[in-house]
């Protein structure tokens, strides 16, 4: 049932390339229809494995539906389905949209490393498609080669842990006693082959580029590719290696933070701005997920979720006015109800009460704290005090300045998508379980990999 | 001696992508690195003095020892073809840089902004 | 029987010190080596100012002199003069009462004057403002340092307190310091700069004529006898109100000879002035209080 | 109704208020005066003790309870807002956002009333936000420079926030509560002094922030001196005294003398308190000596109310019954104070467009109501008797002068001495002297605007009578914080406050100020009549003789007689060259910004080569960490 949510997509992308006209309808009965099978099945309850062609999961590749990745395909596809539904924003990038459905919905679910590193690449492949809409191609060209380079290195990674374990397959190789040096090898190229796609301090410099590039580029790749990358994160380091090498990933995240906020505070332009402040909420997310607890990584996957909720409206409007105005002062005057879903969406980024920044990030400190680190919520109250700069500034610049062209006409459908996603932001401030129970159970199964392991090896249900 | 190769490679990959000015050249390092970490995993599945791994009347019982370890192969055709995509859209893109920034060296590329 | 001590503290007030201003104009001119006018010809003055048709510049103008007569008297009629039995209202005579309710008589003559629409009246203001800036810190800190050493502030207890010595012997460097403030206060020579009459031609009272002068003399009047009674009955305190009106006659005379005789002040100098050595001084004497060395 | 519907129901008629301004902001606004009226009378009407719960976070209960402190802030906050609102009735229709500006401001009302409600930590930061968010919305409907000050007001409030969030959940993981009295109980028997002392600063740090106090009160200048005229009225009368009660929190509710009485520093006040202490004297310092350069006469105000924070501060720190009650006192005249001086600037300039005092004068003579408000209003600021100004200096006085804190004494002496002088720079400079041609024909501002300024001027003259109305809750407030409970301090049958060293009986004070009047205004009347000068001369036709200094000649350019610039020249001159504060804030914001310019530079480059080396470079660095 489940390899369904990667054939579909695939299926019509193939279908797509021979009659380009209808490749929009297409990409967007692709997202329904896995939409509708995600949420037939809800949550599974245990472990489900669907092993391709029927080879037993030590031997062949499998695909895994536990709570953990369930909640993340649910997200991944909501925001590929929201993306559907605005046919005049997607133009003729159907096809590439749908492959990057498949990469992604196929990265989430395998529970093999091998398969993993293909989905990465067909992933960062369509990404550099879709990054070089507007003429962006040497940004594009940019994130190919560091997209190439990491995913090598993932590849090294993935072939130092079979040499260490004798299997490709996630669970077995938890379940393997390895060798301290060689997990440390392991572990840190990991760390770097994962780094560029999550954005990690050093390896981010593409950020700017394929985000500011571009109106399409930040709102999918912002929010669902980042989510898929960031949940992979939480996989090897929660499950697969039960938390070694946290403590590089935490440093490499703290300076990803200060790093990100501080080049958002001198960016001129509002895509840039806001492509930073999503490094630097990536950098708190990898930070949470280092810590390895099941609450944290619990709190983590609803901050994410939040935040990438707010990013979808940030650069939707962003995209939106960077490409409709040459000034942006005063432009909200214009549109009243985007603004207001602009605003909404960056006060919650900020974590203002009346919206879900502040649920999750409250939390996030709170668990911090009874967890004894002191030194994480410092550097998080001071990134958020810096973003308050450099957001406040975009508010009242997009608010109050003088405007001075005359007013393009409103995207109805993405100025209604905004406004209910906004909504959806103080709802869940008001009842934060909407997120909160999803990415709670999600925590939970990627940090105990015993029934994680028991789940893979011992339930084998034959594939269609 | 076989890892010590893969290992030279990669490093005249990264080095290439470094110190040269041409993207073109930043394409085919990247191409190096991706050869030089196939040959890695090919000398990984490596057994001395094994055969390659297809049954044959000549082998007709089952001999572990006698066999290369056939996993690695497979992994590297997949990898292969990921690098020719990867290069081929690598490529395209190049050829719209030209067009655009009139030249695809990192110098004097106009119309380039920060 | 508060109300006719009130009223006696302003008869006291008015003839005392009208008659002491005629003294000090004969006793300035014997030291400039000429005759000088009667005593009494203070009252002459006042009398002919009040008799005159004046000029009134608009309702503020009059309000203004009417509150600064007005916060003077009240002042005027707290203070006690000299002893338990001349003071009209003992449990009231707060020192910070005094000084706040003497402020309101100088902001109205302040705001009265500057109505007056005449930029002199203005510069004049701005600097008797500035002066009080300068002459009321050493002196509020030398008073708040004798109220913490006498654990009260109401001017008859003080009085009473200093039955075994004058305050001028326990606090040497208070007294002077505080005679110091009491010169800038009443506006004498080294300090006269806001009524500078070469300057800015007697600054705020420069539009005064006829009534409004006399008033405004009045309330001078009651100023005065406010500033020194409170200089004498916070240092040169016990005796009675005979000997309390000697004390006030002494001091009179001690400021008008000094005054006598010293040029007037710039505004920055008379900043510095009040800056430099009395702060430090009224400091210095906080210090000794705090550790209890006084004699 | 419970609390916390109270509260959500307002934010919901917020927005509603929103779209009814949208059809009219009259009828937005006239609402808006009705809900405050409502607000007033239920406020009055609430017994103390009543709690209502919020939800939880985190196994935490949010709560709101209803005590004296709460009851006393919340009606100062209540009048300077109603008044405010009143006001605004007829000033909006000279604003560009007013639907906003009705939204925000019942907005903030909510907040800041939850704020005083909050039990606990964490929903007191919950209304905190709401109120800083909405007030910072509002700041940059002004010109062109309120930008810029929105932006620096959000961070300035924003940093002392979250010092103060960091600070709460120090105390969480540390005490396991949120709840402020537990916290309270559990920190006096701590035996580490360390950790209370950080809790404790970091918890001012949102005072300070908010009230102006040294470190953090340049945005004052800014937020206040560009902010919508109205609106710096509720932001100095109410806004800065949300700061002031988290203040009186850390100094009051959580018992400083008992939790820090292992390190006494000063006369009985331990080392913790001192330093706000001193804090506040510096700002006292900074706010007098700049309020008298400032020429634009909302940033001098501004700077009063930094003055005047300061003063709370010292009074709420000296922790002694006289000081304690003198500074809450102080929170209510300054409040009523700033909201009144605030309005007549607002009606000044909703008259002339201007804020400077060098381009205005001799407005007397057409706006007399808004002069008379703007005098007694300057009475009771800088301290003097008939007015209720004077009573809470005169506390805060009489506790520092019985402490034997002379430092402070003569620096608390000083701001007083120096309000006379800064309040009476606008005074001079923009209602007396000469009336310039071009404002020949400015009219008084309609009812509307002047009444909500005369209500205030008369309570505050009714209290600086007879001050025990208020004085009452002070006096249980401070009986519930244990503050020397059995020391009786107003005496209301002997109309007498009974002070360290003497007392103060402001009804006899204020009938010997009227018989000195009324004795004044005998002699006047018994004198000849005086005639008429029509100082208007200059803006008849030419000719008509002005007979006084001109000596009856023709004024031609009244302006020119009129002295209101640089009006205090001796005394600014002598501290010209001071350090400026906000230069120093400005250049930490330039750091951050530096870094970013700096980490852009080094790590976003635009060729991809840079990219290849910093992927290598780290891989290298983390397994040589690693190994």
């Amino acid at each position: 049932m489940i390899s369904l949510l990667i054939a579909i997509p695939l299926l019509l992308a193939f279908v797509s390339v021979m009659w380009k006209r209808i490749s929009k309808s297409l990409f967007f009965l692709a997202a329904i229809v896995n939409l509708i099978i995600l949420l037939a099945s809800w949550f599974p309850n245990g472990v489900e494995i669907h092993a391709m062609g029927n080879w037993k999961p030590p031997f062949g590749i499998n695909l895994v539906l536990d709570n953990a990745s369930f909640y993340a395909v649910l997200v991944v596809n909501a925001f590929f389905f929201l993306v559907s539904l605005m046919p005049k924003f997607v133009e003729s990038y159907g096809t590439s949209l749908m492959l990057l459905m498949a990469a992604a919905n196929g990265f989430i679910l395998t529970g093999d490393l091998f398969n993993s590193f293909v989905f990465m690449e067909i992933m960062t492949i369509t990404a550099v498609t879709i990054a070089s809409k507007r003429d962006n191609f040497y940004n594009a060209f940019k994130y190919l080669i560091l997209g190439g380079i990491a995913g090598s290195i993932y590849l090294l990674a993935t072939i130092f842990a079979y040499t260490a374990t004798g299997s490709l397959n996630m669970a077995h190789v938890s379940m393997a006693a390895i060798s301290a040096s060689s997990l440390i090898a392991i572990t840190t190229l990991y760390t770097i082959g994962l780094g560029v796609e999550a954005k990690l301090f050093p390896l981010n410099g593409w950020v700017s580029g394929v985000y500011g590039g571009n109106d399409l580029a930040p709102v999918i790749l912002g929010t669902s590719v980042s989510f898929a990358a960031l949940y992979m994160v939480g996989r090897l380091f929660g499950t697969v290696f039960h938390g070694n090498g946290a403590e590089v990933l935490y440093t490499l995240a703290l300076i990803t933070i200060v790093a990100g906020e501080v080049a958002a505070l001198r960016q001129q332009n509002i895509l840039k701005a806001f492509a930073y402040s999503s490094v630097a909420q990536a950098g708190v997310v990898v930070a949470m997920i280092s810590k390895g607890t099941a609450k944290s990584m619990g709190l983590a996957y609803f901050h994410l979720t939040n935040d990438a909720v707010a990013k979808f409206v940030i650069f939707l409007v962003a995209g939106f006015l960077v490409y409709n105005y040459k000034n942006l002062n005063g432009v909200f005057k214009k549109h009243k109800i985007l603004g207001a879903s602009f605003s909404m969406a960056t006060f919650s980024l900020i974590g203002f009460p009346l919206f879900a920044g502040f649920q999750s990030k409250l939390r996030m400190i709170m668990a911090l704290f009874s967890m004894k680190d002191f030194l994480f919520p410092a550097v998080m109250l001071l990134a958020t005090l810096i973003e308050v700069g450099y957001v406040v500034r975009w508010n009242v610049r997009l608010w109050f300045e003088e405007e001075t062209q005359e007013k393009a006409e409103t995207p109805v459908v993405a100025s209604t998508i905004a406004l209910i996603l906004a909504i959806l932001l103080v709802a869940v401030f008001l009842k934060p379980e909407i997120f909160l129970n999803g990415a709670m159970k999600m925590g939970n199964a990627l940090a105990d990999s015993k029934d994680y392991i028991q789940g893979v090896l011992s339930v084998v249900k034959g594939g269609m | 001696m076989v890892y010590a190769i893969s290992i030279i490679l990669i490093g005249i990959g990264i080095y290439g992508l470094m110190t040269q000015k041409n993207l073109f050249k930043h394409l085919i390092s990247l191409s190096i690195i991706d050869t030089a970490v196939n040959i890695f995993i090919i000398a990984t599945g490596y057994v001395e003095g094994g055969k390659a791994p297809i049954y044959t009347k000549s082998l007709p019982n089952f001999a572990i020892g006698k066999f290369v370890d056939p996993l690695p192969q497979a992994l590297v055709l997949t990898a292969i073809v990921i690098g020719v995509g990867t290069l081929a859209v690598g490529a395209s893109l190049l050829v719209r840089i030209r067009e655009k920034h009139s030249s695809i060296d990192v110098e004097n590329m106009k119309g380039v902004e920060e | 029987m508060a109300a006719y001590k009130a009223l006696f503290n302003l008869v006291v007030a008015f003839f005392l010190v009208l008659s002491l201003e005629g003294i000090a104009r004969k006793i300035m001119a014997r030291i400039q080596r000429r005759i000088g006018p009667p005593w009494y010809q203070n009252f002459i003055d006042l009398f002919k100012a009040l008799s005159k048709h004046p000029f009134s510049n608009g309702w503020i103008f009059d309000f203004g002199v009417l509150m600064a007569l007005g916060g003077a008297l009240a002042t005027a009629m707290i203070i006690p003069m000299g002893s338990i039995t001349w003071t009209p209202f003992p449990n009231s005579d707060n020192f910070f009462v005094i000084m706040y309710l003497f402020a309101v008589g100088a902001l109205g003559m302040a705001m009265g004057m500057v109505g007056s629409g005449n930029p002199w009246a203005s510069i004049g203001v701005s600097r008797a403002l500035t002066q009080m800036l300068g002459y009321e810190l050493p002196y509020l800190i030398v008073m708040s340092s004798v109220i913490f050493f006498y654990k009260t502030a109401s001017i008859h207890k003080l009085i009473e307190l200093q039955r075994g010595g004058w305050n001028l012997l326990v606090m040497p460097l208070g007294g002077i310091v505080a005679f110091i403030s009491l010169m800038g206060m009443l506006g004498k020579k080294p300090f006269d700069i806001m009524i500078a009459p070469a300057e800015i031609a007697s600054g705020p009272m420069v539009e005064l004529s006829g009534k409004y002068m006399g008033l405004l003399h009045i309330m001078h009047v009651f100023s005065v006898f406010v500033e020194i009674s409170l200089f004498v009955d916070v240092f040169l305190g016990g005796g009675s109100f005979g000997w309390y009106l000697v004390k006030f006659v002494v001091v009179w005379v001690l400021a008008v000879m000094i005054s006598s005789v010293l040029p007037r002040f710039r505004i920055e100098q008379m900043l510095k002035f009040y800056w430099g050595v009395p702060l430090g001084l009224a400091f210095l004497n906080a210090l000794f209080v705090l550790l209890g060395w006084t004699l | 109704m419970a609390l916390s519907t109270l509260l959500i129901s307002l934010l919901v008629t917020s927005v509603i208020i929103y779209f009814v301004s949208k059809a009219s902001w009259r009828v937005g606004a006239i609402l808006n005066f009705l809900i405050g009226i409502f607000l007033i009378s239920y406020v009055f009407a609430l017994h103390t003790g009543t709690t209502s719960d919020l939800g939880t976070l985190f196994g935490q209960k949010l709560q709101l309870t209803w005590t004296n402190a709460s009851f006393y802030f919340s009606a100062v906050s209540l009048m300077v807002i109603v008044s405010v609102m009143l006001f605004a009735i007829k000033w909006l229709d000279s604003q560009k956002y007013p639907a906003a500006f009705n939204m925000f401001l019942l907005m903030m009302t909510a907040g800041s009333l939850g704020v005083f409600m909050a039990a606990d930590l964490v929903t007191l930061y919950i209304f905190w936000e709401i109120a800083v968010l909405s007030s910072m919305l509002i700041v940059p409907m002004g010109k062109k420079e309120s930008r810029k000050a929105a932006v620096i007001y959000a961070v300035m409030s924003a940093s002392g926030t979250y010092m103060y969030l960091y600070g709460a959940f120090l105390a969480f993981q540390r005490y396991g509560t949120l709840n402020i009295s537990e916290i309270a109980k559990q920190m006096v028997s701590d035996p580490s002094t360390g950790i209370k002392a950080a809790i404790f600063l970091l918890l001012a740090s949102a005072g300070i922030a908010k009230s102006g106090i040294f470190p953090l009160h340049t945005w004052l200048r800014i937020a206040h001196g560009n902010a919508p005229d109205a609106f710096s009225a509720v932001l100095s009368g109410q806004l800065v005294k949300l700061g002031s009660y988290v203040l009186m929190v850390t100094v009051a509710v959580i018992p400083s003398l008992r939790v820090f009485a292992n390190i006494p520093f000063y006369s009985g006040i331990p080392a913790t308190n001192y330093f706000l202490i001193a804090l506040g004297a510096t700002s006292i310092i900074v706010g007098t000596l700049m309020a008298i350069k400032q020429d634009d006469m909302k940033m001098l105000i501004a700077f009063s109310s930094v003055a005047n924070g300061g003063y709370i501060l010292i009074g709420i720190g000296t922790m002694d019954p006289m000081g304690f009650e003198g500074g809450v006192l102080h929170v209510f005249n300054h409040a009523l104070a700033a909201a009144v001086i605030f309005m007549a600037f607002a009606s000044v300039v909703y008259r002339t467009h201007t804020k400077k005092i060098s381009e205005l004068g001799g407005l007397i003579h057409k706006m007399p109501i808004t002069f008379l408000a703007y005098l007694f209003a300057i009475i009771s600021l800088a301290g003097i008797p008939p007015m209720s100004g004077f009573i809470s200096k005169w506390m805060i006085y009489q506790a520092l002068v019985r402490k034997g804190m002379f430092i402070t004494a003569f620096i608390a002496f000083f701001g007083s001495i120096g309000s006379f002088l800064y309040v009476f720079r606008p005074l001079a400079g923009v209602f007396l002297g000469q009336l310039p041609k071009k404002y020949k024909d400015v009219k008084e501002v309609s009812p509307v605007m002047w009444i909500p300024m005369m209500i205030l001027v008369v309570i505050s003259l009714i209290i600086g009578i007879w001050p025990f109305p208020v004085l009452q809750p002070i006096e249980s407030m401070r009986a519930d914080f244990g503050i020397a409970p059995m020391v009786k301090i107003s005496d209301p049958d002997h109309w007498l406050i009974r002070g360290f060293a003497g007392n103060w009986n402001p009804v006899l004070v204020f009938n010997l100020f009227l018989i000195g009047f009324i004795i004044a205004y005998i002699l006047y009347t018994m004198f000849p009549r005086s005639k008429k000068v029509d100082l208007l001369a200059p803006h008849k036709e030419e000719g008509t003789p002005i007979n006084i200094y001109t000596g009856g000649e023709y004024i031609y350019t009244p302006e020119l007689y009129h002295y209101n610039t640089k009006f205090y020249a001796g005394f600014e001159r002598m501290y010209e060259k001071h350090p400026s504060w906000e230069k120093v804030l400005g250049m930490l914001a330039k750091f951050f910004h530096d870094l970013g310019e700096w980490v852009h530079g080094w790590f976003f480059r635009p060729s991809p080569s840079a990219y290849a080396f910093w992927v290598s470079l780290t891989i290298l660095i983390v397994f040589w960490v690693r190994w």
